[in-house]
This record gives structure tokens, C-alpha cells and sequence, in this order.
């Protein structure tokens, strides 16, 4: 209500506004300046003015210097500015402040032509673009050094080590291997090296001839996952041994795959038990009852919440991006060693800006933390 | 050819998003909309995928009268079920949720996933008494943070010591266990980062798996 | 919960409980009932919300109402992709579904990558970046966030033997990363009795109570 | 020699002892006070500085799996929030159970209040599938991403629905999550939209949130049961309604505050287990209990 009878006294006053534009009243603000707002798709003006007094201002606005003005909002002088969001992109617009003082409305000068542009480039966000095309660079490059055949050093990591040792376990005591890739689906990336992890597995069990099971909850995961123990089964030379029961899908949700899973473990008490990739809250159903299996557990997941689990109950856990790293490092494929040393680079690039910050700060200048704020 | 039509197609569908992220310009961020409502299409016809394999793979079992073919045509029979009453009102025309696809959701699968859930808290105790030993120095310092952490989130704790645990628990939270999570996240960050660059430029290929042809 | 009487739903809600709650003592046709029951339902229940809750307002009922309006006959890409995902199962084309998992995939790992590096990696080294030199309590805990941050990243570091001055420093990162796990398996345990104690709330007070009308 | 039989004791008397733990405390409450920590205050502090009118999205990405930890918390601000007069927007992107949850809760604690209007104080938006993809495109309109409500009606034509185009028209984003979801709303949406973000998670994730609550990425995390029984403790200590509310015998059974004296029992159990587990484990000699 308060509004409308506001506009309608401000169209009166409008009718009169040739007279009153210029009354010399004393305006709280002065400086009116409008220009099109960066880094937008083009529907939004911003006004900026100095205040030099207090209280509401109205916001008028038009498409022509001295035509019909209309308000466009209320904003109050000390803000000093406002962003006009109903504008059309590329049409010229003119403001002006109305504002009432000691009973007579006073308008300031009219500012404008000013139209919206869309913007090509968030200026906000230079620190991620610089960011994203470091990282781009890093694993570009990375990835072309190791095509190329350079020796990349990257250290053992003692969970795979035990890879081996567990697969011989299975093997020797003639039982099953349970591999769970995790409950994601191939939108996850923790899946993706889980299936490089599991590419290496079912290469030796295709060698030893140990029996191996996949049991899946995600279809897509299914399908890539089968294709995978196919092509290490067809590499190792032993594609006749490869049967398509060795992956199997269970069902899509968490808790029945969960207890499908652990039922198959009680009833076919394997040697070994892999859990590598997404886990969520049925990591300990499938940990606890793996170890009361007596089985060999090696689980690997980047979920921070589902670690504490597997560090308490299994033999070795790949540490959250230990996961990623072990998947280049078994493969020893290059292109995946290129991006773990990527990856080195951009955390030693990190430690060195915080280290840098760091030290700034105790001489009181916060440059680093201003450069890296993010909107 | 059909290898690299879908490696140029997730090439392009995966820059933009990040293209769009920088630029704010009209018709890039109208085109970005419309991806992001697009995908969501997609992602729901996504999701049933395993409907198609599960009801094979469960045909089979019965048909071959595999062990536990009996189980089979439970689940079936629960399948089908639901989808009807999932599916029925949309076929009909109205709208909302078929009133006892909600009564069969309320009383079977919302207790069937819940007290899957409830098992844990047994595996934790069993854990806990079995699994946690104090084998070494590493192994230790998690047993007292999880003693004090626990004794910090329930009232016994403040009651015997004087309102001292809460506080105690607080500062383990938030000074070394937020630490090591910021570790823990920004290198996982960065390895996602990294795979996400993979996928994009076609270095990283085993989710697209092998074609047979 | 209806408070009139025991209802059908209550008794097959109760009964399935201790199904899956048999499965405690050992593995038995009860929970392999219940197992197979729930995982036919949970996916003829995303049957449902799919239809009902996505397809139906954001596809079905804006091609079949406003074909030509707001672009809305562009819906059918996505459809198509949606249903090219499917051709997996039919052996001669399918080579097709993989185009479709190209979009899905390419979508969601474009998108991943700016909510790790805007959204997580910038805005958590920043955070980082703390006074240490301005004395008092609050200086000596940024330290310790700050060690904590380096030795876990030091751990993670993966080019460099851990020997020497880095294997010392990733010692530390191991003794942070062991006071978080430990902080928060004692966080987590919290939440499986939560767990526990809903289902038993449920048995004692929707089902065994009200059966003797207290 | 029996010591050893100590250490392998069957798995299953430890069951039996946490079920007698867990089913003391509900056959007769106890009522243990809680304090309140920070990270609760934080969104406690939030919604008392809304004016009427203002609206919030509360979105339900957990399912029946969570429901004891996060069925409070829900209840809790919904209550807040509607005595303030305070706008709902009500939706879910987990697809397994959230939109029920959504359902049941609004049923349960609307009904406690005479004047709330669907459509004008609160909408249940239902669920959409995509996960990051709705989150993203809810930025520019939140009603193309939801044509319809939960029921299918007509988002366009309800008053609640005109006021808020997108994220800029919301005062904070409370999201109440058990896996991954949580932290999508603070690196994506906080993140690219600067909408503030409050999580109410399972205790599970509350760890993690730390280092996004440091870093101002989340105004709030209400950890699990805990969490929910400290934000009862805080509406108790300022509101009558709640004092009121809370000591009714029914919303006793399911209210946080009981719930913790099943924690209370349970956590002393575990650590009793954890020291004789291991002062069992030193006894034999540090062997390799299997």
C-alpha cells in the first residue's frame, strides 16, 4: 500500500518536474553517476552517488533526458549505490535520485545515456580462470612428458604393495576375491580409478587363475566394469578363462546391495575383499563383515567420512587421493603418472602461495588473501 | 568413428560448463540454463538404467531355477509392484504421487532401509571391541581423539568432568581434525581436478569401456 | 504413524524390521526375503519418483501442452539422449548409448571441476593463510591448523621419498590425519546408536505399546 | 586360556549387549541437559535475524536411513521458522526417500499451526533428478526447474513462488543431508551464487564440515543427533512455545533431547568395549586378534 500512493504523489510530482527539477533545495546526494554493471549478461545498471545527507531516495528512471520518469526503486542516500536488475539489454537509459526534504521533492541532475551490455568476462573470477588454466597447463604438459617416455618418479604406496601379496593369498588358498568398486556411478571419479585398480587386480587374477567376483550397485559401473576384467582377461592372454559371471549386478539401492553383498561374503567366505572407489555409510557393513570373514581386506576410498572405518578395520586403506595416485602408479601408464605429478605440482604451487601468505601477513599486508577470494 | 564421436562430444558438453562459468555473456549463460535442465532429463532416465538388467538377470535365475530363484521373484514381484503404482497416475493423466505408492513406501521401504542402516550400530560396537587395538603410535593417537570426541558429544561427559569435555571435544573438531580435513580435501580436490581434465580431454577412457566391433 | 489402532502398515513395518534384524543373528530366509523384497521395491520406488517428480513437469507435460512454446520442442534432445542411454542392451547399435554417456559424463565432470577448484581448493588455502606473529591463544591455534594443512599435504605429496625432513613432516601429517579419524569415528558412533534406537522407538512405542493399550 | 576366548568373544553377545543398551532409555527416559556449541548457534543466530516475510530453502537430501538424526533437526527449524513467519521453499534432490521425508515432516509439524497457507508461508517443491544440474539451474529460476509442486499443481500461480526467482531472493539455503549432497550446496552453490549455506548433517559428515564452517563456506553444521538435540536446547531457552512444544509426552518420544540418553548409555558401552578390548589385547601378549 505504502508504495503505490508513493508512486502516484511521485507521478504528480513528475507533472511538475520541469519546474522543480532545478529547486535549489539541498539534495542529499550529489555526484549521481550510472554505468553498466561488469561481468553480467546484460540486465543490470549500477548507480554510485556520494551521500551528503540521510534518509530514502527514489530511483527514477527513463528512456529519454526530460520524458516521463518512472520509479524504479527505493534505496537509502547513505547506501551510495544501487543496481537497477529491470533494465533491457542495449537501451539507453537516463536516472535521476528524487528525494524529499523539509516537504518539497528535490530531483538531482539527470545522468545517462547508459545501456547494458552482456559482458564477455567475470572479472570476479580471475583467480579461478588463472587457476583452471594452471591446472590445464600442468596436466597438458605432465601428460606430454610422460607420452614421451620419460621415467616419472612416483613413491610406493604401501597398500598397493599388498595388492600382490592378497592376490597370492586368494590364489593359495584356492578361494574367491571380492572386488566392490564402490556405490557410485561413472559421474564419480573415485569409480573411474577404482576401475584402472581393478583393470590391474583382474590382470592377476587372470595369471593365477583365482577365482574373482564383481558385484556392482551402479548399471553403468556394471557394463564398464565387465568390459574391463574382459580386456585385462584378453591382455594377459587368458581370454578363455574370463566368464561373464565374474561381474555381477546386484541392485540399484545402497542397503540392499549392501546386504546382498555381505550375505554372498558370510556364504562364500573369500580370501580377499577390495573396496575401492565411493563409499558411503555401508563401508563398515562390508569392512566388519569381510574381517569376520577372515578375509584380506585392501580398501581405498577419497570419502574422508567412510576413512576412519576402513582404517580401523582393514589391513591397508589408500588414503583419500592415494587412490587416484594408485591407479597411475599400478598402471605405471604414463599418462595417468603425468597427472599424479600434475597434481604434485599444484599442491607444492599451493604450500608455496600459503607459505607466501603466510609470511605477508606478519608484515601486514594481506595481498595473497585478497587475490584469492572467490565469488 | 565410433570412438571419437563420443570422446569429441564429452570434449565439448564437459568445457562448457566451465566456458559458461566464466562468461556471464546472454546467450552463453541461456545456453548453459538450458544444459543444466537438459541434464536433468537426462540423469532421470539415467537413474532406472539397472531396471532392464536387474529384470534380466532375475529372469534368468528363475527361468534356470538358479539358487534362490525363489528370492527372484520376490524382488520382481516388489518391482513391479511399486512401478505401477509409480507409474499408474502418470499413465492416467493425474498428478502427484499415487496414494499407496506412498503407504508401500511408509511401510516397506522405508523400515527395509532403515534397519539395514541400524545394523551398523551393532558393527560399530563389534568393531570398536574387535577392531580398535592400540598396535602402535598412530593407532593409539585415534583411539584417544575417538574416547574424548565421544565422551565430548554426550552430557555423561560434561557431568563428570565439569563441563570440561564439551569444550575439549569442540577444539579437537575444530583445530587438528579441521586441519587435517582441509588437507585431506584440497589434495582430493586436485586429484579430482586433475581426472576431470583426463575425462575432458580424452586421456581417461575406461569409462567408456572397450567396444567389442 | 496412525495413532488408530494397529494398522495393516504397522504390522508389516514391525515384521520387516526383524527381518532385516535377523540377519544379526546369521544369514536366514527371513532377511534374504526382506533383501530381495526391498531391492526390487527401492527400484520400483525410483521408478516412481522419476516418472512422478522429473518426467512428468519437466517433459511429458510441456511437450504435450506447449509444443512450440519457449523452445520447449528442444526437450526432445534430451530425450533422445535419455533413451539412447538404453541401446546398451540392444547388441547392434550399442555403440549409440555410449554417445549418450558422453553427455552425461562430460556434463557432470565439467561441472565437478569448477566446484572443486572455485568452490573447495581456492577458498580452502586461503582460510589457510592466517596471522601467526600477533601473539596470544589465537596465533598458537592457526599454527597448529597451519602444521596440520602443510604435513597432510606433505603426506600427499607423492614425487618425493619420505625420507629425511619429509618423512618426518609427513609423520606429523599421519598423527593429524589419525586425530581426525578418530574424532570422527567418535562423531560417527553417534550416529549408528541414533540409527538403533529409531527402529527399537519405533517397536516399543508404534507397536508394542499400543498392542497392550498403554 | 580364557582370556583368549575373551578376545574372540561372539559378535553376537556384543550385539545383545548395545540392543538392551539402546531399548533402556525408551522404555524410560532419562533427560540429560545438553549445551549448545557454536556451529548450532550459527543458524539458530541466522534465523532469529530474518524479518517476516523473508524466505529460506530447506532442502531434504536424506532418506529413511537418516531419519532418527535428522526427522529433529527438520522439526526443529521448520517450528523456528514459522513462528518467525518466515517463507519455505521445501524441496529434495536425493533421490532415495527424500521427497517422502519432505512430506511426512511437513504434515507432522504444519499440523501444529492453524494459519499456515500452502502456496503462501510454505511449498513442498518435491524432488528433481540430476543432482549438481537442478542446484545449478535453480541460479537463474527456480520455477523452470520445478514447474510443478511435490502434487503437481502449478508453481507459477503461487504467491510464494512470485517473490523468489532465484538464489538472490533467498535469505539461506538449509540443507539437511546424509551423503555427498551437503557439501554440493556450499562448493557450488554458496560458492558460485553466494546464497548462505547451513548444513544439518548425519554425524558421519559433520567432521568434514568443519573445514568448510572455518572457512565460512557454511554459516552452520548441526551434527547429527547432537546437533538436533542443541537446537531443541536453544528454542527451549528463548521460546515459550517450545518449552511448551518439547514437554508434550508424544513429541517427548520423538524429540533429540530423549534420544540422547540412548547415546549417553550406548557411547559409555562402546568406550568400555574400546579400553577392555584393548587391556584384553595387552593381556595376551599384542597378538593378532582374527
Amino acid at each position: 500500500m505504502r508504495r503505490t500512493c508513493f508512486s502516484i504523489f511521485a507521478v504528480w510530482i513528475l507533472m511538475m518536474a520541469p519546474h522543480l527539477a532545478y529547486a535549489q533545495g539541498s539534495a542529499p546526494v550529489a555526484g549521481l553517476e550510472a554505468f553498466d554493471t561488469p561481468s553480467d549478461d546484460g540486465s543490470s545498471i549500477t548507480l554510485r552517488w556520494e551521500a551528503k545527507g540521510s534518509g530514502p531516495v527514489d530511483v527514477m528512471r527513463s528512456t529519454s533526458r526530460s520524458g516521463e520518469y518512472e520509479l524504479v526503486g527505493e534505496a537509502l542516500a547513505a547506501d551510495q549505490v544501487f543496481g537497477d536488475a529491470t533494465v533491457e539489454e542495449g537501451v539507453g537509459y537516463y536516472y535521476a535520485l528524487a528525494s524529499v526534504t523539509g516537504g518539497d521533492t528535490v530531483m538531482t541532475d539527470v545522468t545517462g545515456p547508459v545501456a547494458a551490455r552482456s559482458n564477455w568476462f567475470r572479472n570476479a573470477r580471475k583467480n579461478t580462470m588463472v587457476a583452471t588454466i594452471v591446472m590445464f597447463a600442468l596436466v597438458g604438459v605432465y601428460v606430454a612428458i610422460a607420452r614421451r617416455g620419460k621415467e616419472l618418479y612416483v613413491r610406493k604406496i604401501a597398500g598397493l604393495n599388498a595388492i600382490d601379496e592378497a592376490v597370492g593369498r586368494a590364489t593359495e588358498m584356492g578361494k574367491k576375491i571380492f572386488y566392490i568398486p564402490g556405490i557410485m556411478s561413472l559421474s564419480e571419479i573415485q569409480t573411474i580409478a577404482s576401475l584402472s585398480i581393478l583393470k590391474y587386480v583382474s590382470n592377476l587374477t587372470a595369471v593365477y587363475g583365482t577365482d574373482i567376483e564383481v558385484p556392482n550397485k551402479d548399471p553403468l559401473v556394471f557394463s564398464a566394469a565387465r568390459e574391463t576384467v574382459r580386456q585385462a582377461y584378453m591382455e594377459s592372454g587368458k581370454p578363455d578363462q574370463f566368464k561373464e559371471d565374474m561381474v555381477t549386478y546386484l541392485t540399484y539401492d545402497q542397503f540392499a546391495y549392501a546386504a546382498s553383498v555381505t550375505a554372498k561374503m558370510v556364504r562364500e567366505r573369500p580370501a580377499t575383499n577390495f573396496m575401492i572407489g565411493s563409499f558411503f555409510a555401508e563401508s563398515l557393513i562390508l569392512a566388519e563383515t569381510g574381517q569376520a570373514a577372515g578375509a584380506i581386506q585392501i580398501a581405498g576410498t577419497a570419502d574422508v567420512t567412510q576413512l576412519p572405518f576402513f582404517v580401523t578395520t582393514c589391513d591397508y586403506t589408500l588414503l583419500g587421493e592415494e587412490l587416484y595416485a594408485a591407479s597411475a602408479y599400478l598402471s605405471r601408464e604414463p599418462v595417468l603418472l603425468g597427472s599424479i605429478k600434475a597434481q604434485d605440482a599444484a599442491k607444492a604451487i599451493l604450500m608455496a602461495i600459503m607459505a607466501l601468505g603466510i609470511v605477508l601477513l606478519a608484515f601486514d599486508t594481506d595481498i595473497i588473501v585478497r587475490l584469492l577470494k572467490t565469488r | 568413428m565410433r570412438r571419437t564421436i563420443p570422446l569429441v562430444l564429452t570434449f565439448l558438453v564437459g568445457m562448457y560448463p566451465i566456458f559458461a562459468f566464466f562468461v556471464p555473456h546472454a546467450t552463453v549463460s541461456g545456453v548453459n540454463q538450458w544444459l543444466d535442465k537438459a541434464l536433468v532429463i537426462v540423469a532421470a532416465f539415467a537413474l532406472p538404467l539397472g531396471v532392464v538388467n536387474l529384470v534380466g538377470m532375475n529372469l534368468e535365475k528363475i527361468k534356470q531355477r538358479r539358487a534362490g530363484w525363489p528370492y527372484a521373484i520376490v524382488l520382481l514381484a516388489g518391482l513391479a509392484v511399486m512401478a505401477y503404482f509409480g507409474v499408474i497416475g502418470v499413465i492416467k493423466g493425474d498428478t502427484g504421487f499415487h496414494p499407496t505408492f506412498e503407504v508401500l513406501f511408509e511401510s516397506m521401504v522405508s523400515p527395509l532401509q532403515a534397519t539395514m542402516f541400524s545394523l551398523l550400530a551393532f558393527y560399530v560396537a563389534s568393531a570398536a571391541y574387535r577392531a580398535f587395538r592400540a598396535r602402535n603410535v598412530e593407532a593409539t593417537i585415534l583411539l584417544v581423539a575417538a574416547i574424548i570426541v565421544m565422551m565430548g558429544r554426550i552430557p555423561f561427559g560434561d557431568m563428570l568432568t565439569g563441563g570440561r569435555m564439551t569444550p575439549l571435544s569442540e577444539w579437537i573438531m575444530n583445530k587438528p581434525n579441521a586441519a587435517a580435513q582441509r588437507g585431506i580435501i584440497i589434495g582430493a580436490a586436485l586429484g579430482a581436478a586433475s581426472m576431470s581434465i583426463r575425462v575432458i580431454l580424452g586421456i581417461e577412457r575406461t569409462y567408456l569401456g572397450k567396444s567389442r566391433d | 504413524m496412525q495413532p488408530l489402532g494397529l494398522s495393516i502398515g504397522v504390522w508389516v513395518n514391525a515384521l520387516l524390521t526383524l527381518c532385516i534384524l535377523s540377519f544379526l543373528y546369521k544369514d536366514n530366509p527371513f532377511f534374504r526375503f526382506a533383501e530381495s523384497l526391498f531391492a526390487g521395491m527401492s527400484l520400483g520406488y525410483y521408478i516412481g519418483i522419476v516418472t512422478v517428480q522429473t518426467l512428468q513437469p519437466n517433459l511429458i507435460q510441456p511437450l504435450s501442452e506447449t509444443f512450440f512454446g519457449n523452445y520447449n520442442y528442444l526437450l526432445l534432445i534430451p530425450m533422445a539422449l535419455g533413451i539412447m542411454l538404453y541401446f546398451r542392451y540392444i547388441p547392434r547399435i550399442s555403440w549409440l548409448a555410449r554417445i549418450a554417456l558422453a553427455v552425461y559424463i562430460g556434463y557432470y565432470v565439467g561441472v565437478l571441476m569448477m566446484q572443486k577448484i572455485h568452490g573447495q581448493v581456492l577458498p580452502q588455502t586461503r582460510d589457510t593463510i592466517m596471522p601467526v606473529t600477533t601473539g596470544g591463544i589465537g596465533a598458537l591455534w592457526n599454527l597448529v591448523v597451519i602444521i596440520g594443512v602443510f604435513s597432510v599435504l606433505v603426506y600427499f605429496y607423492f614425487s618425493v621419498e619420505h625420507k629425511g625432513v619429509v618423512g618426518k613432516v609427513s609423520r606429523v601429517g599421519i598423527w593429524f590425519l589419525m586425530v581426525s579419524f578418530g574424532a570422527s569415528f567418535g562423531y560417527t558412533i553417534m550416529a549408528r546408536i541414533s540409527l538403533l534406537m529409531g527402529r527399537f522407538s519405533f517397536l516399543v512405542n508404534n507397536w508394542i505399546r499400543p498392542m497392550f493399550g498403554s | 586360556m580364557n582370556l583368549k576366548k575373551l578376545l574372540y568373544i561372539d559378535r553376537r553377545i556384543i550385539y545383545l549387549v548395545v540392543a538392551i543398551g539402546a531399548l533402556i532409555p525408551i522404555i524410560r527416559p532419562i533427560g540429560l541437559p545438553v549445551v549448545p556449541t557454536e556451529p548450532v548457534i550459527g543458524l539458530f543466530d541466522k534465523l532469529q535475524s530474518l524479518s517476516p516475510g523473508d524466505a529460506v530453502i530447506i532442502s531434504y537430501d536424506y532418506g529413511p536411513s537418516s531419519e532418527p538424526e535428522l526427522n529433529p533437526m527438520s522439526a526443529a527449524i521448520l517450528r523456528h521458522c514459522f513462528h518467525r513467519d518466515i517463507r519455505v521453499i521445501i524441496m529434495a534432490i536425493f533421490p532415495l526417500g527424500g521427497v517422502n521425508m519432505a512430506i511426512r515432516q511437513l504434515e507432522r509439524v504444519t499440523g501444529e499451526f492453524e494459519d499456515l497457507e500452502y502456496g503462501t508461508d510454505f511449498v513442498n517443491l518435491g524432488y528433481k533428478d540430476g543432482g549438481q544440474a537442478p542446484m545449478k539451474a535453480m541460479a537463474v529460476s527456480i520455477r523452470e526447474v520445478f514447474p510443478n509442486d511435490v502434487d503437481g499443481n502449478d508453481t507459477a500461480s503461487m504467491p510464494i513462488m512470485s517473490k523468489v526467482q532465484n538464489y538472490d531472493d533467498v535469505k539461506v539455503v538449509i540443507s539437511l543431508a546424509t551423503g555427498i549432497i551437503g557439501e554440493w550446496w556450499a562448493d557450488l552453490v554458496n560458492a558460485q551464487f553466494d546464497v548462505p549455506v547451513a548444513v544439518g548433517c548425519t554425524a558421519v559428515s559433520a567432521p568434514k564440515y568443519y573445514a568448510f564452517l572455518r572457512s565460512n563456506q557454511m554459516i552452520a553444521v548441526l551434527g547429527g543427533l547432537r546437533g538436533a538435540s542443541e537446537y531443541e536446547e536453544l528454542l527451549r531457552r528463548n521460546f515459550e512455545w517450545a518449552r511448551e512444544v518439547y514437554s508434550d509426552p508424544d513429541e517427548m518420544k520423538q524429540s533429540a533431547t530423549t534420544g540422547m540418553d540412548v547415546q549417553s548409555i550406548i557411547h559409555v558401552i562402546i568406550i568400555a568395549f574400546i579400553i577392555f578390548g584393548n587391556v584384553m589385547y595387552f593381556a595376551t601378549g599384542k597378538e593378532k586378534g582374527r
